[in-house]
């Protein structure tokens, strides 16, 4: 199929998309309404294409993709699980999809139940009491944390709070958003056996720490065990602890962020609670924090009035928004829906499921690959394959790019940093036994293939190796009309 | 219920692979103590049969845009989305992948990304633009922060008539960072470049200006540019994206970043998110190290075939970690993908009668509202689709009666802007045709 | 307004190609006299978004079973359709495909129908059955013709139970053909296998029967099948492809080909149609020689793969033209896709308690339906989802007068029966919950 | 991509959808409500799969189709244009698609309105003023309309027209569906120039012709210049013309039916008016006949009494029912969708550049293959591969495998028999000249490419000429487990 650039297939005066005639009267030129000096004398020059050329430039496009719905995808961190249809059927009723930010809540209190609900499982499920479902994503969600924090440590007069630590196995976003809060940040180590490292913990923690950025189940699949000692830790010296939450897919209904010491967290909806990634986007992040921590949250929150909901804008400690409207909605609805549909034993039954399928996997895959920590893991692992680059020169990036060719999308590769080549695997609790076997029946055979082919992968789809060098110093990031 | 697929045979087999006698003993790193010793309390599992019923009743208690007709904007609008946008966003080859690291099995996601920056480009008449943000707020706040990073400069002006809540996120991103944030009030419906001349200085990074405004009327946007140009800041301009059809473009006047909110390009209301940010800057490299967000380079394959990747990834949070330009990590690709098939769907003439008919339409209606004894045109500048109107006695209880005839007839000001106590915005787009106008005039009169 | 996309310098190129002038040259094969002088007289092109306002009002006018609570049969069905069914139909590489001549190219619909195939045995339990046809009128008639043309004799048996409409269709069928059809009385509201006995002769080709029957009640289909097998006829079962989740098969009780309406598989009640005819049948020379419709087989591609085929075509009308086994060309594709969806979708448990939940609630509403004064089922025979009353009164007034509280509450059974006078078919499925039966119940009361 | 039928992947205990808990009282067996005789012991043995399984089994499975939405489908005689996403949208509208089909009329004013219209546009369209939207495809169109004239010839007391005369160059269904109707069929040759032979037909037509079936434009895409002499000729002899409406789209608003003497026609709305043709169907196919034919059509019409619509079942002479319930529906309603998008200069414009079009790839497609008819074509032509299989021995079947290679979906073969070597391609009129020009080019470059090549392919498909007589003789219609 073509791969043309949509700009390419362009051709002046075709159309799609039309107008109806101009309804009200129109004697008027436009420059009597609008003064001239604000017009343009020609619209932008978008591309003109008829319908039939849309649908098949996007239809064909989108065929480029794997995607869950069509490839097994077991990107470590970022729980890749079935979407369920039933989401996208009620996200599209007109009495959702319709409805406008900014209308009364005397028109919208279908919508604020649900999203009264969605705070109250999600501090259920967190065991923090206090949610904020206004964060746009995760990483803005541990953004709003960081800021809740802050505003709490200057309420309360501590303003030399400047240090955030984060340990070195933590995904990227944890120190950006620390450096975007106004904070530094300490890194700390981890140990051996791939947890946070207790004696390097104490030596960085201070009177000057204000919080501690923690995952737990970590980037390596492991639960930290000694998580009480190190919350009491922390709260000994008067921080507080921040749990990422892109891990909960491994504890739901097993063990809570609130009882094991986390005085805020944030959720990715779209992963544990299955809103799709639409190609990397939107997200969800909502945040879930200690009672004393409810006052800073971003306004508004639901609240139930009576019979009645409605949004609680009186927050006067509130560290004010962090986007315009509410949230993301689109995703918390599915959220929602997921959720109501799993019930308490459904829930349960997914970190079961995640963790059993992530250890059959992780046994499986020791067949032929190191698996650097000791099992059981949680919800995911991480494998090296830095033997295979020593006796076969053939690296974790060439094996993910071979997995391509046999249909299934690659491992998170080289991440977490603390295990050299690694693959982060996470299968999920929604795939079957034997695509698991599937798939590490090809890890190992593409172990034992010739490396030049294994090198050279892909070879069945579209592109293969395309340059990152080349993209980022010719750098071209649109379209420009040939001369 | 739940979406597991292991059968109890299964999971025998797969315990006994693993080498442990039950699922349970797999959690033994969690200490006892630790564990959840009941069970969630959130309510039972429910059928999808159930569940449609359930959300069916409480989707039903809403009134939404498709049971009262909708002349609320302030951001958000009820414009027409043509359904091959739904089309498209539908494929789930689209929504149910990942951000496209792996890029040959993501070339339908990083193609379409890059079609969406180059129309982005087209929009804004600028040289660059990312491959998306959350919305409208985070995009004036991310362009704010760039402006610091480049200028070096601590402080942003930003005009009270740009929307209060992208106002409410940039403070908020503002209050934890070295800088200051000065608004430049606007008591006329309008930012006075002369307020902008006197309020500049060498520490202002940038000055950021919305028009439409929040009001829907019109900024003096090359003036205010060239005001903050003089001292050596940087001219923020947040825009509406569906007006360029027949407005000038940020780029030509001046702008050196643009910014918008993109729902008005084929995305749902859907309460107010998912929506799309949009970010677009000069083609220069002082802005390309701070750009915030993803972007789609294009280069070419082992084969020399033309593709397409992730690019500037250093910049980035996952490698950069604490020195990364923004904490972002997803963009709306989804929204991105729905903005540029709305684009491709309207092309230029159809992006440009959509603002015209707005225009006409929203002129036709403030003819008519101010008719009405009582109502008038709150400001004296020129609008595009929306405008405020000064409404006599209670404008909440006004609006309410009005919903009661079946409109959602306007925003009440005074929740953002105390000083405009009687006074609503009241936003037209193609979609409102003239009956539905002359009916909310009856409406009002009948109200008044 | 049309889909067209060539623009007028297309145009010039390609006349001047051809070698003409003008467009207009091309039709010079037309003679002028044919020619229509004027335009025609259709209302003038309207855009998406006219349309659509259009259409809403339109169909706003309609009140459809999500306006009032439905318990309409006589064979079609509110059963539940689970979302996945939706997105698979939704997929347009299936829907706007065509047949699948060219069979490479085509392996996706192929395959598909290969399962439905295999699914439409399973729920019949015999061994073959075709890619389907227009709907349950259509399956009967063309089993009967099957029946014809198998035994060579020319007398048609069918129970007045059986759908009125279905034996409409036969008889249309038949009036131009060299057979007659003889309709058995069911006065008590089921076919008598003793009645059976004495009409059945060396002339009869078939008999028809349904189970469920119209009344939705049934018939004790081994003994009808006995005495049609019993004088060398053959037996033809209508029945209800959800109710084979509890009840058996017609392959269990002898039938020899089994047809059925297969809306309640997945297909929206969408005012009648598009509906899927299934068709099953004994894998027998004798019968696959004169089965109608099309028929994927498998075999292997040249590389000994599996792969799957349009075959037997020689019956079919495009080779066999006048000697073609059947007329028909289209088979329902996308039902049977659907058809198939749905039931991988439910399973076999989920078949079972679909119907059982049909069966219970069924049983409920008549219980508390016959409690109200003057109410009386009409027949005293075991029913599945669908009953008959005896309601007081006239019939079709009742039933206006309950539709105003909200309620398709019913078939009135005069238009098809008139000795049914005073008698409705009500019909229960899986969706309608207690309270719903419930409300049924108290209007009723209120309005008898 | 997997190929495992859904039965393979099936495990026991496995499910997508689940049922909600009986909410009547349940105490009783289900015995108790119907009698043990009449109950299974198990349900039938349908496949046991989790929803991701089942979708990604049928997405997979989609992609091994080519559709209209992802190639040019030039296949002739069947119309294969765009199919407006807006069609889609609007048929979901919960006020038809939950509409049920004996709802009393006083519930479906609306739905009776857009039928009631449809059949008025239809008659305007055909020039023909009754019109029944009953039949549910074409052949059942055209089958309807014979037993239409059976009842009329039989009310006359004309039961001796037992003729029905088809041109050789006709689709099958003409013949099929005449012998159905119980009449013989006579088979009237074409001429040289592709119309039909004026002296055959007045050698076969006789006191005892019923009908003569003949499709304007016929399938070689010629118009029949003689046609008003033709039909004239029939109507002399007491015997009606049925207009096979397969080609409509060749003459929309330029030229109808009724005018040039045809009684009776049918439509395909799923080819003309844009129903998507679903992978063989849901078809529709309405007929339109001359007003001394209405009294004998199929009943219910929609009639129009003051401002309310209703079915009118007052129809003593009608010949009945041809199949339960109104119609397809569905399709009638993008039909009408469709018609009152494009309106009256729309539709001309569709037959206009369909001719366009179709002259166009004629006028390329010459440039290397004979086309035996002279031009200027109608919406469709005939080319023949005669020359290439005698030079080359590549054949008709050949090219058309190996245009599946380039993203083409093929031309039909092998139809109409009156041309050896049959490739007929109907472009329609949503295709653009790019698409015609790189469709032609690759016919050409086809013609000189080593034909080893040609004669093995496809080569880029799932599978390659699969084995057709096989598939006939070891028949295996259904899959069945394995031992």
């Amino acid at each position: 199929q073509s791969t043309e650039l949509i700009f390419e297939l362009s051709k002046s005066g075709r159309r799609c998309h039309r107008l109806p005639e101009c309804d009200v009267p129109a004697a008027k030129a436009l420059g009597e309404l609008i003064p001239q000096e604000h017009l343009a004398s020609t619209p932008p020059p978008l591309p003109e294409v008829g319908e039939i050329d849309l649908i098949r430039h996007y239809t064909n496009l989108s065929a480029q993709n794997m995607s869950i719905d069509t490839n097994f995808y077991p990107l470590g961190s970022c729980t890749m699980k079935y979407n369920p249809k039933r989401h996208e059927r009620l996200a599209a009723f007109p009495g959702y999809a319709n409805l406008h930010p900014l209308q009364d809540d005397d028109t919208t209190q279908g919508m604020l139940e649900i999203l009264y609900e969605t705070q109250q499982f999600l501090a259920e499920i967190s065991g923090l009491p206090a949610v904020s479902l206004q964060p746009a994503a995760g990483a803005q969600g541990e953004l709003t944390a960081l800021f809740v924090a802050a505003a709490y440590f200057r309420d309360k007069g501590e303003t030399h709070r400047k240090k955030v630590l984060v340990p070195d196995s933590a995904h990227g976003t944890n120190p950006a958003s620390a450096a975007l809060a106004g904070f530094d940040t300490i890194t700390v180590k981890s140990g051996t056996n791939g947890l946070v490292d207790l004696e390097d913990l104490k030596s960085k923690l201070g009177d000057d720490t204000a919080v501690f950025m923690i995952t737990n189940p970590n980037t390596l699949g492991l639960f930290e065990t000694q998580i009480k000692t190190i919350t009491d830790l922390l709260h000994s010296k008067g921080a507080l602890v921040y749990l990422d939450g892109a891990n909960m897919n491994a504890i739901l209904g097993i063990t809570r962020p609130g009882d094991f010491g986390a005085d805020m967290q944030h959720y990715n909806v779209h992963k544990t609670f299955t809103g799709p990634h639409g190609g990397g986007g939107p997200g969800s992040g909502p945040i879930a924090v200690r009672d004393f921590l409810a006052p800073y949250l971003p306004a508004p929150v639901v609240v139930k009035d009576g019979a009645r909901f409605k949004l609680d804008f009186d927050m006067p400690k509130s560290i004010g928004r962090v986007r315009s409207f509410f949230g993301n909605v689109g995703i918390l609805f599915r959220g929602y829906c997921y959720i109501r549909t799993l019930g308490p034993d459904g829930l349960k039954q997914v970190s079961e499921q995640a963790v059993l399928n992530a250890n059959y996997l992780r046994a499986r895959v020791t067949e032929g690959f190191d698996v650097p920590h000791p099992g059981p893991c949680m919800h995911e692992f991480v494998a090296s394959a830095r033997a295979l680059v020593r006796e076969r020169k053939i690296t974790a990036k060439d094996v993910c790019k071979r997995l391509l060719d046999f249909g299934f999308h690659a491992p998170t590769v080289y991440f977490p940093m603390v295990v050299a080549e690694a693959l982060m695997m996470e299968p999920t609790e929604t795939e079957s036994k034997e695509t698991l076997d599937a798939f590490a029946d090809t890890l190992l055979k593409i172990k034992a293939e010739d490396p030049e082919i294994v090198k050279t992968a892909p070879h069945t789809h579209i592109v293969s190796r395309p340059d990152e060098v080349k993209a980022a110093k010719e750098l071209k990031l649109r379209w420009t009309p040939a001369k | 219920m739940s979406y597991v697929l292991n059968t109890p045979e299964d999971q025998k087999a797969m315990l006994a692979k693993i080498g442990v006698s039950s699922v349970e003993d797999l959690f033994a790193n969690i200490p006892t103590e630790l564990r959840l010793k009941r069970d969630l309390a959130i309510p039972p599992a429910m059928s999808e049969m159930e569940l449609q019923s359930h959300l069916s009743r409480l989707l039903g208690k809403n009134q939404s845009a498709s049971d009262a007709v909708c002349f609320l904007g302030g951001g958000a609008y009820d414009h027409f989305i043509p359904s091959v946008v739904d089309t498209v966003a539908g494929r789930s080859e689209f929504y149910t992948a990942y951000t496209p690291y792996q890029a040959e099995a993501s070339q339908g996601t990083l193609q379409a990304v890059f079609e969406y920056q180059t129309l982005m480009c087209e929009l804004t008449g600028l040289g660059v633009a990312n491959a998306s943000l959350y919305e409208g707020g985070s995009s004036v706040t991310e362009a704010a922060l760039m402006a610091l990073g480049i200028t070096k400069r601590p402080e942003v002006l930003i005009a009270e008539s740009v929307h209060p809540e992208y106002r409410a996120t940039l403070e908020t991103y503002a209050a934890n960072l070295n800088c200051r944030v000065r608004t430049l009030p606007t008591p006329d419906g309008f930012l006075n470049p002369d307020d902008v001349k006197s309020a500049v200085s060498d520490a202002t990074a940038c000055v950021i200006a919305q028009s439409p405004n929040f009001f829907g009327h019109l900024e003096e946007m090359q003036a205010i540019g060239d005001a903050a140009h003089k001292v050596g800041a940087l001219f923020i301009a947040s825009f509406d994206p569906v007006s360029v059809g027949v407005l000038k473009r940020p780029g030509d006047y001046g702008a050196d970043i643009a910014v918008a909110e993109g729902q008005g390009l084929g995305v749902p209301l859907q309460y107010g998110g998912p929506y799309l940010g949009i970010l677009a800057c000069h083609e220069d490299s002082r802005f390309l190290r701070k750009i915030p967000g993803r972007l789609v380079g294009q280069t070419t394959d082992r084969n020399g075939k033309r593709s397409w990747v992730l690019t500037l990834q250093p910049r980035e949070q996952h490698i950069a970690r604490a020195n990364a330009t923004s904490n972002i990590c997803t963009n709306q690709g989804l929204l991105a993908l729905r903005a540029a098939v709305y684009l491709t769907a309207v092309g230029p003439q159809g992006l440009k009668e959509t603002a015209e008919l707005c225009i006409r339409k929203a002129h036709y209606a403030a003819e008519q509202l101010t008719k009405v004894p009582g109502v008038s045109l709150r400001f004296k500048t020129p609008f595009v689709k929306e405008f405020a109107l000064q409404v006599p006695g209670d404008a909440k209880g006004l609006l309410a009666k009005l919903r009661t005839a079946g409109y959602h007839a306007g925003l009440p000001l005074a929740q953002w802007y105390p000083a405009l106590a009687n006074c609503i915005t009241v936003a037209v787009t193609e979609k409102r045709t003239k009956a539905e106008i002359d009916g909310l005039v009856e409406a009002l009169k009948a109200n008044v």
